[in-house]
């Protein structure tokens, strides 16, 4: 009886928020728009040589899941702070893990949609080719993704409530993400080709292990950082 | 503000005048498909690929036109404060954006078979997709406020302000990349295919006008109910 | 709905609260007894909502423990959660759902059927407004959507701060008639206000929050219109 | 300070708003004489904030007209500006300020000396935490704080949301001393409200809003202690 | 004396800002934090080979600005969203052009602190040689940081009292700062001698050019964004 409130609870939060996000008209498309702009300008800055072009595709396309997941995780939890629904979200009896499992579904959810866009458009900008083992590089996306978010939303559950939140959450976050972001991009490089010295699959189980290790982690400390 | 000389009769809207336009746009459109992939060569290096020139090409002279029509709307917005100018600018928006997109996806289309890539860093490539977003932004905001009369100040500073920015877009990219090997762009034009092109121009305009125009009038009806609450709401006053 | 397995009401004793250097709380000590609403008086500043917020386990006391039916508000703070209704000063709610929307997501919170949301909308009033956005409710509407989330479960304790503001003469009857629901059920309530006017007939009596204590001298009935504070905080 | 050149004191007239397809005020026609403190009574979600923040030019009405010491609100609104003083439901201060930095910035724009702000901030009682931040404030002090800035400039024109709530007994009395001056000094005040207790002896006269227009019958002194509107607008 | 009151309206604007920023704690410190991060996840993710590294540092440099500053502009109006205090600034008599004026001079106040601490970080980080130009270098450093103040400002004014603030103003933004991101990257490869193709003063005329432009274009809008 007693997961099956939680369960509630968990798709409860997950629904509202991505009720919420698909609201604020076109909350989802203009993410991904501002993932494809982030592109456009790495590309602008880093160009225009065809070849450094190329070279930087994989590093692009992370940095624009990066930069616009962040302010999708900021999103998620200032949704709560305007008007004090923290507060109340807070009284309810029950489990607080099923908060933060919540938030993490939801982001997930919205997340998973973007980076469908952001890669297809950044294979198509930086005209990647899809290499043969295109399953395993979808895994790789999958377990980054996995990640990011985990962290993010961890993060973004301490930085929405500081008075300097939107700075804090990807300060806080980016250095966490370092290892995610070597193995994602390492990985992802050796399985397009390009890169011929390093083994993808160390990196993939680096990335599975990290994914573990931090939603356990994460899952542990939530009930101490969502106390008032 | 005044609600007196808002004068709108549903049955007047122009509904035969729109089917006079839609109908001259497909027959025309259809017509000059058929003489342009009829009447032009083969091309050298394309071949019958080059087809996709007569629909590519006016899609970009629309986008360009679209936004014109928005720049010049949003002026007048800010000028008269008219909320039909408003209705015109976001119309234009809207429809440009789609031209615009397809530009882009045509561009690409092409691209593939020509070039080997579906995208190259070129200044008009990278230049039409920055007015794409542009676009985007436009429109992304008009969504992001409820209040109409902000929705307007707003959305027509926003598209003069981008309307300025595009010629310097567009400089901006190209200089950056003069000195480079130039995509194989056939900017060069073979006489044969002109008169296509322009007749071509000349449906996609039709079409474009029939957008905007069935656009606005939706815009223009949601606005009539609105009215029509508000005299029943007054009273009668 | 569960019951209290400790002694019913709240018991407040010695609680203290510290921001920064400055002593809020200096030893409050307060029972509310089983079936009471208590009227919870003090000049602006003089400390209400902090105690009310420590009851509602929302911030911790420096020193001090206080329990409800029982429970101890620091070691048992999800149980004491499960039976408290706390409403503060602002109310809330996501503005960019509709108010029907926000009672469900209460339910779901709180495992409950979807069946009370609309009797609660129903209620306080709001009925005919359940399908719009809160962002555009009025002051009023959104204190009576506060409302309706409070009694979605009859929550045995109540803990309101200045919960008649913003209401109009319809919206204080409401407000009344929920405690006097409370009353009868023998849970309590203790209710921030500087207003005594729209709790006439419904507090058992009122306590006064002076220098961060309880004044020993407790106010009966029958209430004045208007609550004096005999001495102000500086 | 300036003083108005047209016809003193407010003239509302045919005031319509529409929000999304409904119509919130439907024909609002007021007028609040020189040296008159009008009462703005009504039920939650009738439209009172809506009237307030149409004077205060931080709103376009979508239909009619209204005139402030004869000024215009939509063609004069910058002169309209510099002689309201606007209270809102929300104090709008900056919370990492202190209370006495938060007058300076207000003196700032107004063109003011500093020397008011002391005297302002002892008058509303907060002169024992004019260093602290705003951040820290209960809900009473910041609304003295409101108060405070509101009185930063002598108004001639007041429009006050719910003054009294959150305010002590104290803060009462201040409110009310204010709503005196502007009397004697020959400008006007329009204030919502929905308990007319704490204002008795000060409000001229009281307005209905009911189906977002005056109702025609206006209640005259003496005042009843609790406003009921005659029917809520659905 | 019109004029005098009007500069004491930016200043108090601009103070108030800064004391801000000052006062929540590390405000500041935090977003010159954050661009180093980004400086550092830029080379990360466009890593490990070196030469590819020191071809990137300005465009890196650039992003880890931008990005900031997104941030930072947002945060400045929020600031007066939070408890309202917007409505309040409208209600002051005056023109409204100050309000723009103390936003964009405070804005400009922290993100030139801001600048020297990422440019600093951002040479040595990527071995970038300074060259003997190094004053012009600067002057398009300061172009560059304007057209993105007065844009981002501008943009701010309206995207964060919008619904989807976080994402709304980069969105918006990003597109436009596109010939000023383009135009300062390659006067700056131009100078630092890495770029022997493009001459520096033809791109610095065309940043000068976009600041004049857009400062004109927003005063002038502004009147009509920020009215209620
Ligand atoms: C995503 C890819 C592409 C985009 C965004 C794009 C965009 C544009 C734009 C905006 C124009 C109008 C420019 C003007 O009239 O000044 C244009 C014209 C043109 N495009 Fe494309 N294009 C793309 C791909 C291609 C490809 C692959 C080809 C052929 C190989 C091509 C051939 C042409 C030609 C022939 C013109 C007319 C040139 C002229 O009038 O001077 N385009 N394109
Ligand atoms: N921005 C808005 N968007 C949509 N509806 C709005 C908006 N502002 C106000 N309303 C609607 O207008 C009506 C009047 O609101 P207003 O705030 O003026 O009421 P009020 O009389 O001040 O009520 P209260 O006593 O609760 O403060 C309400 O029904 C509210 O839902
Ligand atoms: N988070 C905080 N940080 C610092 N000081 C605080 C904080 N919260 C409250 N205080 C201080 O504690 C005191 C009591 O605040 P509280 O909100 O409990 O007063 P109150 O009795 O509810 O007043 P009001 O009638 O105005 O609502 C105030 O002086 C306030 O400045
Ligand atoms: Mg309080
Ligand atoms: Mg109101």
């Amino acid at each position: 009886m007693a997961w099956r409130d939680d369960w509630r609870r968990v798709r409860a939060i997950a629904r509202k928020d991505v009720t919420t996000e698909l609201r604020a008209k076109a909350g989802f498309n203009s993410t991904a728009s501002l993932g494809v702009t982030i592109l456009i300008l790495l590309g602008l800055a880093l160009g225009p040589d065809a070849q450094a072009l190329r070279d930087a595709a994989v590093g692009a396309v992370w940095l624009a899941l990066l930069f616009s997941g962040v302010l999708a995780f900021n999103r998620s939890f200032q949704v709560e702070l305007e008007s004090g629904a923290l507060e109340p979200l807070l009284l309810y009896p029950g489990p607080r893990w099923t908060i933060f499992a919540g938030k993490l579904l939801g982001n997930l959810l919205f997340l998973g949609l973007m980076v469908a866009i952001v890669v297809t458009v950044g294979v198509v900008l930086f005209s990647v080719e899809i290499p043969a083992r295109w399953p395993t590089l979808l895994g790789v996306l999958a377990l980054g993704v996995v990640g990011l978010v985990v962290l993010g939303t961890f993060y973004a559950s301490m930085a929405s409530r500081s008075r300097a939140r939107e700075v804090l959450l990807p300060l806080l976050l980016f250095p966490m993400l370092v290892p995610a972001l070597v193995a994602a991009t390492t990985a992802s490089k050796a399985l397009l080709g390009a890169d011929l010295m390093h083994d993808a699959d160390a990196w993939i189980r680096l990335l599975a292990a990290y994914d573990v290790i931090f939603l356990i982690a994460t899952f542990l400390a939530f009930e101490h950082v969502i106390e008032a | 503000m005044n609600v007196a000389d808002w004068s709108f009769d549903p049955s007047r809207t122009g509904r035969r005048t729109g089917i006079w336009l839609v109908l001259a746009a497909v027959v025309v459109l259809m017509a000059t498909q058929t003489y342009a992939i009829t009447n032009s060569p083969a091309e050298g290096d394309m071949g019958h690929l080059q087809k996709i020139m007569y629909v590519h090409v006016p899609a970009a002279w629309m986008t360009f036109l679209s936004f014109f029509v928005v720049l010049v709307f949003s002026v007048s917005y800010l000028w008269r404060r008219r909320e039909t100018d408003d209705l015109i600018a976001a119309s234009a928006a809207e429809v440009g954006a789609v031209f615009n997109g397809l530009t882009l996806a045509l561009g690409m289309i092409w691209g593939r078979p020509t070039w080997g890539v579906w995208w190259a860093w070129d200044a008009r490539l990278t230049s039409t997709l920055v007015l794409f977003l542009i676009f985007v932004g436009y429109l992304a905001l008009r969504g992001f406020v409820d209040d109409a009369g902000q929705r307007a100040r707003w959305s027509a500073a926003v598209g003069i302000i981008g309307a300025i920015n595009v010629p310097i877009v567009y400089m901006s990219v190209m200089w950056w990349r003069t000195l480079h090997q130039q995509p194989s762009s056939p900017s060069t034009l073979d006489p044969a295919y002109t008169l296509g092109l322009r007749i071509n121009a000349i449906a996609m305009l039709l079409v474009l006008i029939y957008f905007i125009r069935k656009r606005y009038e939706i815009a223009r009806l949601e606005r009539a109910v609105e009215h029509a609450a508000q005299s029943a709401a007054m009273g009668g006053r | 709905m569960q019951t209290g397995h400790g002694e019913p009401g709240m018991k407040v004793s010695g609680l203290g609260k510290r921001f920064g250097a400055r002593w809020v709380l200096r030893g409050v000590t307060l029972v509310v007894a089983e079936g009471e609403a208590v009227g919870l008086l003090g000049a602006n500043g003089s400390g209400k909502s902090t105690i009310l917020r420590i009851l509602g386990t929302l911030l911790n006391p420096t020193v001090g423990t206080a329990t409800i039916d029982g429970l101890d508000i620091g070691r048992d703070a999800s149980a004491v959660r499960s039976r408290v209704g706390y409403l503060a000063h602002t109310p809330g709610l996501y503005e960019d759902l509709t108010a029907r929307e926000n009672l469900r997501f209460a339910a779901d919170m709180l495992g409950l059927g979807y069946g009370s949301v609309d009797e609660s909308l129903d209620r306080v009033g709001l009925a005919h407004v359940a399908g719009d956005r809160v962002r555009g409710f009025s002051a009023g509407m959104q204190r009576r959507l506060g409302i309706a989330r409070l009694i979605l479960r009859a929550p045995r304790i109540l803990l309101l701060d200045e919960p008649y503001s913003n209401l109009d003469a319809e919206g204080i009857d409401l407000m009344n008639s929920i405690l006097g629901d409370i009353g009868r059920s023998g849970g309590s309530a203790l209710v921030a206000l500087h207003e005594l006017a729209p709790a006439r007939g419904i507090l058992a009596r009122t306590v006064n929050l002076v220098d961060g204590r309880i004044e020993p001298a407790e106010t009966t009935l029958p209430l004045r219109d208007r609550a004096r504070p005999i001495s102000v905080v500086r």
